[in-house]
């Protein structure tokens, strides 16, 4: 027969109502080609998958993954069943981390502004151009002497990258630079004071029995939440005896839906509930005799001021019973100091009111009373990391950021550069940043040039001038050493798991290692930097810190012991093969240096900064949601804007939290769009009334409100950051990001609210009832 | 009682065929309008072929909407022919005689049109033809559990017989038309009418297997509405679907909605064709009337019965549909209304000779009813669909999109372009029926009164 | 029954029969062609092949018959992957020119391979078989479950798509009826295949539709559940 | 051997609601994304989900979670009613649902009690590059067909034809086998496994806490029992779906000072 299939489809497709119907069914013509590869690598055969170990190093938490690649392409991310921080498990954020490497709008190759600052056109040029220009501005500033006049901004970084970006900082003369939105500052600051120590120790979820966290949502968002949920699930089923746990919050987050009782407390005040816990334990003698004349200057009344009669009304709310949050302390308190092995923790929003410090210091100390530091189920110090990758040394607060900015606009900041943080998007309107980036003092920005490092075109990207885009870490090599460690030392490797992406965009464009950025920087002659990297390329850095493990002759890969290898390379093969490196006969050692501090017996109220309408205000608590986290790198990638929220199921807007009770006084339903005001500018939000939120309290999800970030985050919602009061935690110079105060109006318009439960006129409530309940009695 | 209008053949054949033989100035352009909203729906249609059943108001919990609304509303209206012709046959009611074509004519047309409805409704309408028993080589058959394989069957056949119907009825008058024309359109009416001569036998046959089409079509006739009402009945898992009354109760609501609508159709018949009141009489709407009010009132039954049940057991999430469908807005409110179209206003007024005897009366009510009707399965799915699950996390609502709407109105537009090209071409009143009817005129006592025949049941 | 309605006079009985059987065919025929259209174009739409002996032109001519035939090259030594998992994988250009470095001068064909290898390019080959993204066929479960087996030729016709002619040919030539056979691991390709070695230009010998598929699954006791292939 | 029956089992004590399922499962299945509208017109299909249920009123406010999938019933109602057989039971105890078999009539979505069948209103997109972390052994859909939950049946098969290619039987909780959801799982509120096989820890699980294997009746559950209860139940028991999924109870505790009001 003389009519090809290719002829008779268009003889077909010659009627229009056909080829409508066809189009559903017809071949995709990319279907229609079978291609010849120029080589065939082992993981790039059709058809055959692969899993690669890795880590995240640049993510606080490195948590370790194992990644499935098919046909030279990341198809999956799982967690490392071996990695003994996560131990198999993932988070939603580390899936997702396959999106930014396909982001449809990832950065392609350097780019370079062309309109005016913040106009957000680019042309894109070579690398060696755009390393060329850095370069030769960096060497314009040191040759006029004011090298001082550069400043690196990063995130948090526990791995090498910290010590390079530190390394090349401080050869050049310039300032390293942390910024993190929600910063854990004041957290490492009480961490310091009260175990010596500022790393995070591990808490002992899976062990314990009985857990008293003060505002950490530690399920969900805060610190290592993967792992605390792993531990979670041990603490309420794995174990002989059912864990109880008691949250204290001023929100009702995840952690608090899911505890076994949860406690409100104003913002601010949960120092004065744990010391009250701890005045109810020392005048009852419920601790040991030793540890309370230690913490109490061998007085027994030193605490009676925060008797629970005495400051029940000072932190509940208005409407609650007074008597029964008395009950409600004695009964935790003996609670507390009745079981085997208790845990307290605290963190998230109570750091983060002004007195944050003061709250965490002795929510902290409670684990001294009740002795649970250093015992299982309790606070479990970690030991000092190996000698081979920087922890996070780099700290700066957010008062350091008020200084720099006071520094932007006197001309003191010329250079700018900007890996992974975002203070454009992370920092209060309040604080001055934007203005100083844009106008400076006299109308025109004083900081010349700003670089950023940006897989995609986020907010502080958006206001470069020139962006240099790494590789993503599925791309990269890396080594990290985990914060929080499980208890023992551990060192993370990353490897490239797939070719770069945009590899094939030729030898000028695409994208590049930043460490190797950084180096091949450093090595310019016309700067002469004095830099003592401990290899040519970041791969060659990196391998030189696993000779020192492998050197050391401790630990193991895997079930094999290092003193076991035969050659550096098989250990290197092995490392790579697993992930990760750990020695788990490495404990923390007591340090004879640290003097444990003794509870504040002064109370310590919070400050709020003032609204316009006193009568009305709101407490204003902004929080992680479990998939957009803080709104940095997450918000761009569509599984996680998608991902519903644990309490609202809302989804790709910003929504605010607010009791269905006083909203129906106020006259707000669900959909409604409220302006939310601080005395520092006012955002609007679609309301989400539900009855768990606190009658005087706000809640607003971080993570929306950006600039740039690609299609999925441009122009969604509004940045709760932008409102926020300029106000300092006290001792640690902290962001004290809950404690604005606002006011809140319907501004008439409403949408509804993108969320996955469907609309139900009353809340819904689960009919079966499916819940075994056990009556409890006072011990 | 109206008196006997003794009517000579030459006037019935006059009075009858004056549609097909002349062509009235309205008749174009009402086709063309009706043809507008044919093509509009059908570009609806393919709009939203093209682009997925996104453009329609359909979600999560609300899976069925406007289309199997319109779908069940159809396949109700198509009772009305069988109902008619077939039991008023059997039953032998004199006054079904000048509404008998009407009514067949109307329950093809609305066949077709359910017909073609669950084509919009499903996802991918180009494999819709899986649902019949062909294919022969892959050896995957239809599910014959799923009432979406019976309901093809049965309407299937139900448009088979209703057709066959048609035109046996049709073969006299055709043969009438064909003998008063000439030319092609003599000759094409001469091969439609199969070669009637109205010899002694053909008549003999003609009775025959309209008497034998007649019994043979009730158990289809049952078993259709049956069918599409098991379409909902089967699924256990929805509140208000899961009942067992709803074989009775939706043939005896598609008996309310389709011999409402050939009430209408009759209405507009006597306003629209001069003469039409000496043949199409109102002693005819007294008695479709009086027919109404009990098959209104048994319906209504059923649906007091329908709710007793549900409500007999108290299950929570029944309660939770039932004070959906009844109290909330917009439902309670199109309840409201259906309650009141559907039974609560026409049925008092039918109660009066004098109502039952107007036009333009008998027109607004059966219409009433039709919305009624039309909204009962509204409020039978979608609120039940909307509160399907005890998981109240997923309850939902829905709105229906202009392209559902334009797809339903196409429905109604095929309907009406339907009946008005079978009235330019057949006469929509049975001549040879009537003549018959002459010839067995009779008025009976009925204790000292005597009344025309066409009422003596 | 009322006189005086019907004026129509009898027709001619032969005239009547004439028209009779005319009506009769042209309605059967209408009914086929209307059948078989339905089928052939409903099958048609989204499956790979409408009529056998379709061979595509491909961008470099490549004769299996040089390779099979003359060389004697086994279908795994480039088809790589055919044995290990569910794709039988094209070659890589490196994989010809381990070969063709050397061989082969003065052969345009050759000069073209030569010519994508030196810019390091791909070759877009037209795909001949192809299954929708809806089917998920396993080269290797096939591979072993054919490898190996023994079967009796029972029918010899000249239809290529004939499983067991294709086997028993591709075993033996002039097998005969009756005869038991074992099939050599690379034999099985041309189960599906047919004779590849025979084809200048490779083109589908079987309708690969599913039906061919069940028919064959049912046929060796495969399973034949929807999950086999569909998910 | 028989063949096996999958299952889970999911602790809704231990579900702390966090969505970590959700992800994995769309990343596995090539779920589309869902775009904001498809929230405001309540679309978005996710195979797994999540619902919250509120108790109570601040301040004695409580929140349920509880995952929702494919319950992969043994009487399911979605089977009956399709008209194409697009969706049925096989041996191996899974729910099947043949994309290119079905036409989209969401029978089978108004059968389920559960609500766990998602339809493709619109033709899935993948802006640009985001196509090539599709994964190839799922199919991906089209608009106009139904489609849910799994089990990760592509697992199931691949795990599967390597036992039988390396002779060995397949591993109760191989990493490979488990659906992506229950990997996925944090906390370990989802296990998965073969209830056919009496050493897996799922139909352990199943024997401790629903008791006599079968479906348990827990009608007369007055609420107010010992924590030693059996705390297995199916979910929706009362549609005598016998579903392959069996939850364990949250535990919950009354204190006295709730126990005043």
């Amino acid at each position: 027969m003389g009519l090809t299939r290719r002829q008779f489809l268009t003889l077909i497709g010659g009627s229009t109502g056909a080829a409508v119907l066809f189009q559903a069914c017809g071949v995709p013509p990319e279907e229609l080609l079978v291609e010849s590869s120029y080589e065939m690598p082992e993981d790039m055969v059709s058809g055959l998958d692969n899993w690669y170990a890795t880590t995240d190093a640049n993510s606080p938490v490195s948590n370790g993954l194992i990644v499935r690649i098919m046909e030279g392409r990341a198809k999956k991310i799982e967690g490392n069943i071996d990695f003994p921080i996560n131990e198999g498990k993932h988070s939603a954020v580390c899936e997702a981390s396959l999106q930014s490497l396909y982001h449809p709008d990832r950065i392609k190759g350097p780019l370079l502004r062309v309109g005016n600052r913040g106009e957000g056109k680019f042309e894109e040029i070579s690398w060696d151009n755009a390393i060329d220009r850095l370069s030769s501005e960096l060497k314009k500033l040191k040759d006029s002497g004011e090298s001082a006049k550069m400043v690196f901004a990063t995130k948090p970084l526990n791995s090498q990258i910290n010590s390079i970006v530190s390394n090349f900082t401080t050869s050049f003369g310039g300032n390293h630079v942390i910024h993190e939105p929600l910063e854990q500052t004041t957290l490492k600051n009480a961490f310091q004071v009260i175990f010596g120590d500022k790393k995070i120790p591990k808490f002992d979820i899976a062990n314990s029995d009985y857990i008293l966290s003060f505002g950490s949502d530690f399920l969900s968002t805060w610190i290592s939440p993967t792992e605390y949920a792993k531990a979670y699930g041990q603490f309420r089923q794995g174990n002989k005896t059912r864990g109880y746990l008691v949250q204290v919050e001023s929100r009702f987050s995840s952690t608090a839906a899911n505890a076994d009782e949860w406690i409100y407390t104003k913002p601010g005040t949960e120092g004065i509930l744990a010391l009250s816990i701890a005045q109810v334990i020392i005048s009852e003698g419920l601790a040991d005799t030793q540890i309370i004349n230690n913490l109490t200057n061998n007085d027994l009344t030193y605490l009676d001021q925060f008797a629970p009669s005495l400051i029940a009304s000072k932190i509940s709310d208005p409407s609650q019973n007074t008597e029964e949050v008395i009950n409600k302390i004695t009964k935790i308190a003996k609670e507390l100091a009745s079981h085997n092995n208790p845990l307290v923790i605290g963190g998230g929003s109570t750091a983060a009111s002004t007195n944050g410090f003061f709250n965490l210091k002795n929510i902290y100390l409670l684990n001294y009373l009740i002795g649970s530091v250093n015992n299982k189920g309790g606070v479990i110090l970690n030991p000092d990391p190996v000698n081979i990758s920087d922890l996070r040394q780099t700290e700066t607060s957010f008062s350091d950021w008020n200084e720099l900015i006071k520094k932007m606009n006197n001309g003191d900041v010329k250079i700018l550069l900007n890996y992974g943080s975002d203070p454009w998007y992370g920092l209060p309107d309040s604080a001055g940043f934007k203005d100083a980036i844009i106008e400076g003092n006299n109308g025109i920005s004083n900081t010349s040039l700003i670089v950023s490092f940006s897989t995609i075109m986020d907010d502080i990207g958006y206001m470069s001038d020139l962006i240099l885009p790494p590789h993503h870490f599925l791309e990269d090599w890396g080594i990290n050493t985990p914060n929080p460690a499980p208890g023992h030392e551990i060192v993370a490797f990353q490897q490239p798991v797939v070719r770069p992406f945009f590899e094939n965009r030729g030898e000028y464009l695409g994208t590049k290692s930043f460490p190797n950025i950084l180096l091949s920087i450093s090595k310019d002659p016309n700067l002469n930097l004095n830099t003592n990297f401990e290899g040519e390329d970041y791969l060659s850095i990196i391998k030189s810190k696993a000779k020192n493990l492998f050197d050391s002759g401790k630990g193991t890969v895997g079930l094999k012991n290092t003193k076991d290898f035969a050659s550096f390379e098989s250990f290197w093969n092995s490392v790579l093969q697993h992930g990760f490196w750990q020695d788990t006969n490495s404990k923390y050692k007591n340090k004879k240096s640290h003097k444990l501090p003794q509870f504040d017996n002064l109370i310590e109220e919070p400050n709020f900064s003032s609204s316009e309408n006193p009568n009305k205000e709101f407490y204003l608590i902004p929080f992680e949601s479990y998939g957009l986290r803080d709104g940095i790198g997450n918000s761009s990638l569509p599984w996680l804007q998608a991902l519903p929220d644990t309490m609202s199921t809302a989804v790709w807007k910003t929504w605010a939290e607010i009791n269905a009770k006083v909203a129906k006084d106020m006259n707000i339903k669900e959909g409604d769009i409220i302006r939310i005001a601080s005395n520092f500018g006012n955002i609007e939000a679609i309301a989400y009334p539900n009855p768990g939120t606190p009658t005087d309290v706000i809640c607003v999800p971080l993570g929306q409100g950006h600039l740039g970030g690609g299609r999925f985050s441009e122009k969604r919602g509004a940045n709760i950051l932008s409102i926020l009061a300029p106000l300092n935690v006290k001792t640690s110079g902290a962001l004290a990001w809950a404690s604005t105060k606002v006011n809140i109006t319907n501004t008439g318009k409403w949408r509804r609210l993108p969320k996955f439960e469907n609309d139900v006129s009353e809340f819904p409530t689960d009919y079966e009832q499916h819940i075994i309940k056990i009556t409890r009695y006072d011990t | 009682m109206q008196e006997h209008i003794q009517l000579n053949q030459k006037e019935i054949n006059d009075i009858a065929l004056s549609s097909v033989l002349e062509t009235p100035k309205w008749w174009l352009p009402a086709v063309l309008i009706s043809f507008g909203f044919i093509v509009t729906g059908l570009a609806a249609f393919f709009y939203m072929v093209y682009h997925g059943l996104g453009v329609t108001g359909l979600n999560r919990p609300v899976f069925w909407g406007f289309f199997i609304v319109n779908f069940v509303f159809w396949i109700g209206i198509s009772h009305a022919g069988i109902m008619i012709s077939a039991i008023l046959r059997l039953t032998q009611a004199e006054w079904r005689r000048p509404i008998t074509r009407a009514a067949e004519v109307l329950t093809v047309f609305s066949l077709m049109a359910a017909l073609h409805t669950p084509l919009f409704h499903v996802g991918r309408p180009w494999r819709t033809y899986w649902v019949f028993p062909y294919d022969f080589s892959r050896g995957v058959w239809p599910n014959v559990r799923s009432p979406f394989v019976w309901d093809p069957s049965a309407v299937g056949t139900y448009l088979i017989a209703s057709t066959l119907f048609v035109i046996i009825c049709l073969l006299p008058d055709l043969a009438i038309i064909r003998d008063r024309t000439t030319g092609l359109r003599s000759k094409i009416y001469g091969i439609l009418c199969l070669g009637w001569r109205g010899t002694p036998r053909q008549w003999k046959m003609q009775t025959i297997v309209g008497i034998l089409l007649s019994a043979l079509v009730l158990p289809v006739f049952v078993s259709v509405h049956s069918i599409v009402s098991w379409d909902f009945a089967v699924i256990a898992g929805v509140e208000g679907w899961h009942s067992t009354i709803f074989a009775p109760y939706f043939i005896i609501g598609a008996i309310h909605s389709g011999v409402s609508a050939v009430a209408t159709f009759m209405v507009v018949m006597m306003w629209i064709w001069k003469g039409n009141d000496r043949i199409l009489r109102p002693d005819h709407l007294d008695a479709i009337g009086r027919l109404l009010i009990i098959v209104a009132t048994t319906w209504f039954l059923f649906l007091f019965l329908e709710i007793a049940f549900a409500l007999f057991t108290l299950e929570r999430p029944e309660i939770a549909l039932r004070e959906l469908q009844f109290f909330k807005w917009p439902f309670s409110g199109l309840f409201i209304l259906f309650l009141l179209t559907s039974y609560f206003i026409p049925v008092p007024m039918w109660m009066f000779k004098n109502v039952r005897r107007s036009l333009p009366l008998m027109f607004i009510s059966t219409i009433l009813v039709n919305i009624g009707m039309w909204l009962e399965r509204f409020l039978i799915i979608i609120p039940s669909l909307a509160r399907k699950t005890p998981f109240a996390f997923d309850w939902g609502s829905y709105t229906p999109s202009i392209v559902e709407i334009l797809i339903v109105t196409e429905t109604f537009a095929f309907v009406i372009f339907g009946l008005l090209m079978f009235s330019k071409f057949f006469p929509l009143i049975p001549l040879f029926d009537i003549k018959e009817g002459m010839v067995f005129r009779d008025e009976i006592k009925i204790g000292r009164r005597t009344v025309p025949a066409s009422i003596r049941e | 029954m009322i006189p005086g309605d019907f004026q129509f006079s009898k027709p001619p009985k032969n005239k009547l029969i004439l028209l009779g059987v005319l009506g009769s065919i042209g309605f059967i025929v209408f009914a086929v062609i209307a059948l078989i259209a339905t089928f052939h174009i409903s099958s048609w739409i989204d499956k790979p092949i409408v009529f056998a002996g379709e061979a595509p032109d491909q961008p470099i001519e490549f004769p299996h018959t040089i390779h099979v035939q003359e060389l004697g090259l086994d279908c795994t030594f480039c088809h790589t992957n055919v044995t290990k998992g569910a794709s039988a994988s094209i070659p890589a250009v490196n994989l010809c020119m381990s070969c063709h470095t050397q061989l082969g001068d003065g052969s345009t064909e050759i000069e073209k391979l030569r010519e994508i290898h030196a810019k390091k390019d791909v070759i877009q080959w037209t795909r001949v078989h192809r299954m929708p993204d809806h089917v998920r066929f396993i080269h290797e479960a096939h591979v072993k479950r054919f490898s190996g087996t023994r079967l009796v030729v029972e029918k010899i016709t000249d239809s290529t798509n004939q499983i067991r002619l294709t086997e028993a040919k591709t075993i033996k030539a002039g097998a005969k009826i009756g005869e038991t056979l074992d099939i050599a691991a690379s034999g099985t390709c041309s189960i599906c295949h047919g004779d590849v070695s025979k084809m200048h230009k490779v083109e589908q010998v079987r309708t690969l539709k599913m039906s061919d598929c069940v028919d064959c699954h049912r046929e060796n006791d495969a399973p034949t559940d929807c999950t086999t292939c569909h998910y | 051997m028989a063949n096996p029956s999958w299952g889970m089992v999911i602790d809704n004590d231990k579900c702390t609601g966090c969505n970590a399922c959700v992800i994995a499962c769309q990343s596995e299945n090539n779920i589309p994304i869902n775009e904001e509208d498809h929230f405001t017109q309540r679309r978005p299909i996710q195979w797994i989900r999540i619902e919250r249920y509120w108790e109570g009123e601040f301040p004695n406010v409580k929140a349920r979670f509880i995952p929702v999938l494919c319950q992969h019933c043994a009487d399911a109602p979605c089977e009956p009613v399709c008209p194409v057989y697009a969706t049925y039971h096989n041996d191996q105890g899974l729910n099947v649902q043949v994309y290119n078999r079905c036409i989209g009539t969401r029978f089978c979505a108004n059968g389920c009690p559960y609500q766990v069948r998602h339809f493709n209103f619109w033709e899935p997109e993948w802006p640009d590059s985001l196509e090539n972390q599709l994964n190839p052994d799922v199919t991906v859909r089209t608009r106009g067909i139904m489609e849910k939950c799994t089990f990760c049946v592509q697992r199931i098969q691949r795990t599967k034809r390597e036992s039988e290619k390396n002779n060995t039987s397949i591993k109760d909780g191989d990493r490979q086998l488990n659906p992506a959801c229950v990997n996925g799982c944090a906390t370990d509120a989802l296990v998965f496994g073969d209830f056919n096989n009496p050493e897996s820890k799922v139909s352990k699980m199943k024997k401790k806490e629903l008791g006599h294997g079968g479906h348990g009746d827990h009608s007369d559950h007055d609420g107010h029992k010992e924590h030693d209860e059996k705390r297995g139940y199916h979910l929706l028991e009362e549609y005598g779906t016998h579903p392959s999924v069996v939850y364990l109870k949250k535990v919950d505790y009354e204190s006295k000072t709730v126990e005043k009001h």
